[in-house]
């Protein structure tokens, strides 16, 4: 399904259609050399869906080969390069770049009323050095793949490993200069280019999540650039900085890993919550609750995820003291995110609630997100982390966040901003049900993890003692619901390009400048340079419509 | 706001009047001072550097921040790093009665860090 | 849509705004950067803390005189780029263009002395990883990881001067085409902050690892 | 089906508390979230008549309650576990010492007596066992759910982990650190013996001496001896009484000579620099395996010094 097709040949308008930014241009290069902020985000959609494919097989390859415990479906070799595609493919291809690259790119400009990017020659160079990473990780796949896990540790990556490592590595080192070059274009438009009255507490809750996401992006992508690329070194000169062979220490590389790793979690999840603030208000048709204090959490968020890596070495022989340090600073930085879920909750309240698709994705993260926060908190504390560390109760804790959180979120802003990219609506009873099945597929595959974690089972095994089979096999029976729940989306979406209702400019009554243009937006956004001087989600306007009930 | 050539002199002499002094004290032996009076040296030079001929001296607040925010991110990097390392020796996970006579039971004794 | 000068970009409003996001833009850059070389010089303080006796006599086989004259040579390029970002502000091509050369020319004298460092080094028989390399004093093994992250840092700075070398070119030649004029001059100064955070990196590179302990 | 494996150690029962407490405020924290969301979507769903006047709660009190309640419990459950975890961590001082190296896919453990085992622990139950334990390869992991113990077995360095045993039986035994192709593979049983049973089959299995033996045959036969025996004519300092002791290190340093200390003196060339003697101790990398190591470190512990 090539990028051309995708604009389809409009029936002969009664009234001519103003030209927008899909139809100002059909040829490929138009799509492949342009500077438009609106369409780089599509770029990276189709990116990163192709991506999410691939590691959706080695996902489900691993779920069925789980089903019993001998295996067998696979040799064990294969397995271990199925959950470390699954793992590289999924953090960096897919959730890293999923709502900034897409959702942020597209949106951004429009929500602070400016024509584009700080820098669109830079925005399309950072599409392409992410094809360039996506490359150099195929190549490392179809070659033979790489059996290390999406941690790369070393001892094993840098000398024990006989597969593909520096490849994959040369991968994530060239994506990451991608998710640099987008954060650093985020900061530099939300700080430079608002439009005159959009000051900071004016902005929508959207903006601050992914200008807290872009100063991580920034900040924490260089160290793991220079790490994988020591590592790299490492494997092939033996220079023997993490080779303890060689005087090295194999902890500094957990050190170096972490220190980016564990704020690439928060580059995951924040742009959801961003999502979720703007959802919420909308299907409530109420102001959202605290937004001075959801904005500050989303900027505590990013601050305070740096501090707080070592909750991932509390085992690794990493000194007691330490481990003291980081369990004290990972509690502390759950707490914004407690702050957010209370605010999300309150802002409910006397709103008026319709269960559009985008509002369920909603429910359904705030749900899956507080179960996988909270158990943040068992890996957090150092005593039950003894025993949960490296095994499937860490493996449920962070699918809830990513899939739960993260992809919910994605679902859920995919869903609300359709009408907006693309000019047509999907089809709402379908979405709804996709909605409905993704949220029961997630909880059957998850849900008993958790109990696996607390039997003790460890991850990546892919043989393992028979009273855990019973847990593996509902886990399976709840991927293939959740199989279903992300495939139907695909469908219905692309059948809403040709013949989905045609949307206007503001199909959910919402507040916030990406409405206010038609949609598909013009190739410049806005005619006039918008004012603004409403504080955002002012949904009073519309409160006769609220109040009379109709 | 343009800063007279001389102005440019002057700093520059300054950082070269820096360099020296870091190449003298080199050759003094303070033990474990050594690395910290050479820090400074360093960090008074970039300091200059960045006041003066990067511009941060009359640019806003935000680039200041962001000049900043780079150097106190590493400092994190270093500082909880080096914490684990550290106090990997304090707790006695050996027999108590073994690590009590000498706290840093592990390679070399860090001298002149 | 206000009439804008054809100098400024299509979603900027005004030059002011257009400036000012370019310096954002590369102060957030060399922020990246710090953190870039900041995982080098974590590997430094770890090694450095686990083995200070053999790392303080690695040191001392490193050259410091070439060392302090590269310091010395890019704090006298940081001079002329600050000069050449001066005279750009005002507007003056020909002085811009010389000062540009300037600098151009002390950052490949910094690549000639690292050049010749190199092979000093290699005829020293202390460059890691190649035939025969053999260090008394201390264990040898910690010594070839200091000669590792030496290698390691100080590569990775001479590529950033490299490129540095090359963008200034490009510049000058910009600047003899008048293509800078007193409002238009934002890709100076933005290479100009580039190469002081350049030679910032060697002003932390040059005691830790030329100077370490007392020589 | 239980939601928790057995308990089986000392710890076990301390660990449990803590994580059943962490579930149920997950619970409770669940519910404080779930029914006022689920409650609000039914009460004000859109054309359900409910009042709606705007209400006029100060958010800010609202917002410190919210932020300063969790916060509280967050430093309680975090004391808890760190107390928890600092029994984990620190072992009592009488205990059974069990050498164990980790080798990619297997567990070899030796015990004090000689006794060599793959892949199985035989432990006396009521009686506190540390496990020293070092890998020949890469990182694995020790992990005994039904003790609640987890300690990374890293290359190059000695890490400790300590269990005492209440109840008789056989107890999985995993590698949880992931390891490379047969990871899944690495693991094992721990079997819990009463005291009279292990010491019989102690005695029925030990066949060679102990460790301490075999490490001072090693000691003559890899040459150690030539130059740190009595009659040496070598200046090389002596072993006698030194394990456990600080060793005065030239320049003014000193260092105790514990399991890492001789461990990289053995393996790496002039790691440390000893006062008053010639740094000429040459490496013995590759020819001596992680075994004997252990072994020549329990004769090393044999000669005195801090038993």
């Amino acid at each position: 399904m090539n990028a051309v097709e995708l604009a389809p040949p409009a029936p002969v308008p009664l009234v001519e259609e103003p030209e927008n930014y899909l139809s100002v241009s059909h040829t490929v290069a138009s799509w492949l050399l342009t500077t438009d902020h609106k369409r780089i985000g599509i770029l990276y959609l189709y990116s990163i869906l192709f991506f999410f494919v691939i590691a959706s097989f080695a996902a489900a390859t691993m779920r069925l080969e789980l089903l019993n415990p001998q295996g067998g479906l696979v040799l064990s070799e294969t397995y271990n390069k199925l959950f470390t595609i699954h793992g590289v493919l999924m953090v960096w291809f897919f959730l890293i770049p999923s709502i900034p690259a897409v959702l942020g790119n597209f949106i951004i400009p429009m929500m602070i009323g400016a024509r584009d990017v700080a820098f669109p020659k830079l925005n399309l160079m950072s599409w392409y050095i992410f094809i360039g990473g996506g490359l150099f990780a195929l190549y490392s796949i179809v070659s033979g793949g790489v059996d290390t896990g999406w941690t790369f540790y070393t001892p094993f990556s840098s000398t024990y490993s006989n597969t593909h490592v520096i490849a994959m590595a040369a991968g994530v080192f060239v994506a990451g200069f991608s998710t640099i070059i987008t954060g650093l274009n985020f900061i530099v438009t939300i700080h430079k280019m608002r439009a005159p009255g959009m000051t900071w507490f004016r902005l929508p809750l959207f903006i601050w999540s992914l200008y807290s996401t872009s100063v991580i992006m920034v900040l924490a992508t260089p160290v793991l650039a220079i790490t994988l690329a020591l590592l790299s070194l490492e494997r092939f000169w033996g220079i023997g900085i993490f080779d303890p062979k060689l005087g090295g220490d194999p902890v500094l590389f957990q050190h170096l890993f972490w220190f980016y790793s564990h704020p690439a979690v928060y580059i995951m999840i924040l742009p959801g919550m961003g999502v979720i603030s703007e959802i919420i208000p909308c299907f409530a048709r109420k102001k959202i609750f605290g937004y001075h204090f959801v904005a500050f959490s989303s900027v505590a968020i990013a601050v305070l995820g740096f501090l707080v890596w070592g909750h991932h070495m509390f085992v690794s022989s990493q000194s007691v003291y330490a481990g003291l340090i980081f369990s004290l600073l990972s509690f502390i930085v759950s707490v914004p995110s407690a702050i957010k879920v209370f605010n999300w909750t309150a802002t409910l309240y006397k709103g008026s609630i319709s269960f559009d698709t985008p509002m369920l994705y909603a429910f359904g993260f705030i749900g899956l997100f507080t179960i996988g926060g909270l158990t943040g908190l068992f890996l957090a504390c150092l005593g039950a982390d003894v025993h949960l560390h490296d095994t499937y109760f860490v493996v449920a804790h962070f699918h809830y966040i990513m899939v739960g959180g993260m992809v919910m979120a994605f679902m859920g802003g995919l869903h609300y901003w359709w009408p907006k990219i693309t000019g047509r609506m999907y089809p709402e009873l379908m979405g709804r049900l996709a909605a409905l099945i993704t949220f029961i597929g997630f909880n059957f595959t998850f849900f008993p993890q958790f109990l696996l974690g607390y039997l003790g089972m460890p991850r990546r095994y892919h043989t393992y003692p028979p009273e855990f089979q019973i847990f593996h096999v509902l886990s399976t029976a709840g991927a293939s619901i959740l199989g279903v729940g992300y495939a139907l989306p695909v469908i219905y979406f692309l059948y809403s390009l040709r013949n989905g209702k045609r949307a206007g400019a503001n199909p959910w009554n919402a507040t916030g400048l990406e409405w206010q243009t038609p949609s598909p937006p013009p190739k410049d956004n806005f005619a006039r340079v918008p004012v603004v001087k409403r504080e955002p989600y002012d949904y009073s306007p519309f409160e006769k419509e609220r109040t009379q009930n109709v | 706001m343009i800063l007279p050539t001389r102005f440019y002199i002057k700093v520059c002499a300054a950082l070269f009047a820096l360099l020296a002094l870091t190449w003298g004290l080199a050759y003094v032996d303070l033990g474990s001072l050594n690395l910290g009076i050479a820090m400074g040296i360093s960090i008074a030079k970039a300091v200059l550097i960045m006041l003066f001929f990067m511009h941060v001296r009359d640019s806003g607040r935000l680039v200041q921040l962001v000049a900043c925010a780079g150097f106190f991110w590493l400092l994190i990097l270093l500082g909880l790093a080096m914490s684990d390392y550290q106090s990997r020796g304090w707790v006695p996970t050996r027999r108590p009665d073994l690590s009590q006579s000498h706290p840093a039971s592990k390679g070399e004794v860090p001298r002149g860090l | 849509m206000s009439e804008k000068s054809a100098a400024v970009a299509h979603q900027f409003e005004t030059i002011e705004q257009q400036r000012e996001a370019a310096t954002l833009g590369m102060w957030v850059f060399l922020a990246t950067e710090v953190l870039f070389f900041g995982g080098l010089f974590m590997g430094y303080t770890y090694t450095r803390w686990s083995y200070p006796y053999t790392f303080e006599q690695a040191s001392h086989h490193l050259d410091a005189t070439i060392g302090g004259i590269n310091t010395a040579v890019l704090l006298l390029s940081s001079l002329m780029m600050a000069l050449a970002v001066k005279s750009a502000q005002l507007g003056k091509r020909k002085p811009l263009v010389t000062y540009l050369l300037l600098t151009a020319l002390l950052g490949m004298v910094f690549l000639g002395f690292k050049a010749l460092e190199y092979h000093e080094d290699y005829v020293d028989h202390i460059v890691p990883g190649i035939r025969g390399f053999n260090f008394e004093g201390g264990s040898p093994r910690h010594a070839e990881l200091f000669f590792w992250i030496y290698f390691a840092m100080t590569g990775l700075h001479a590529i950033h001067v490299t490129a540095g070398i090359i963008v200034i070119t490009v510049m000058a030649v910009l600047a003899w085409r008048r293509s800078f004029s007193s409002e238009h001059f934002m890709s100076v100064e933005v290479t100009g902050l580039y190469w002081h955070f350049v030679d910032i990196v060697w002003v932390f590179l040059f005691p830790l690892l030329y100077l370490a302990g007392h020589r | 089906m239980n939601l928790l494996p057995g308990q089986a150690s000392s710890v076990a029962p301390e660990v449990d508390y803590l994580l059943l407490f962490l579930t149920g405020l997950s619970l409770f924290f669940m519910a404080l979230i779930f029914l006022p969301l689920a409650f609000f979507a039914f009460k004000y769903r859109r054309g359900a008549n409910a009042d709606r006047t705007p209400p006029r709660v100060t958010e800010w009190k609202l917002e410190v309650t919210w932020t300063v309640i969790p916060l509280f419990l967050m430093m309680g459950i975090f004391t808890w576990g760190a107390s928890v975890y600092f029994n984990i961590e620190r072992p009592p001082a009488d205990a059974i010492e069990i050498n164990v190296v980790g080798k990619q896919w297997m567990w070899k453990v030796q015990h004090q007596e000689g006794v060599r085992e793959i892949n199985e622990i035989h432990v006396p139950v009521g009686r506190t066992v540390r496990l020293v334990m070092t890998s020949q390869d890469v990182i694995h992991s020790l992990f005994i759910p039904a003790f609640r113990i987890k300690q990374d077995v890293v290359p190059g360095k000695y890490t400790t982990e300590w269990f005492n045993a209440t109840k008789p039986g056989n107890y999985h035994l995993f590698c949880s650190q992931f390891c490379g192709t047969d990871h899944a593979r690495m693991i094992g049983r721990v079997i819990v013996l009463g005291e009279s049973a292990y010491e019989s089959w102690l005695a029925s299995n030990s066949s060679g001496g102990t460790l301490a033996v075999a490490g001072a045959k090693l000691f003559t036969e890899l040459g150690c001896s030539g130059c740190h025996g009595e009659n040496s004519k070598v200046r090389a300092p002596p072993l006698e009484g030194v394990y456990g002791k600080p060793v005065p290190l030239d320049g003014g340093a000193f260092q105790i000579a514990d399991d890492k200390y001789i461990r990289d003196c053995i393996l790496q060339e002039n790691h440390v620099h000893v006062a008053g003697y010639e740094p000429v101790m040459p490496t013995f990398k590759g020819h001596v395996s992680e075994e004997e190591l252990m072994d020549l470190i329990a004769y090393i512990k044999s000669l005195g010094g801090g038993k």
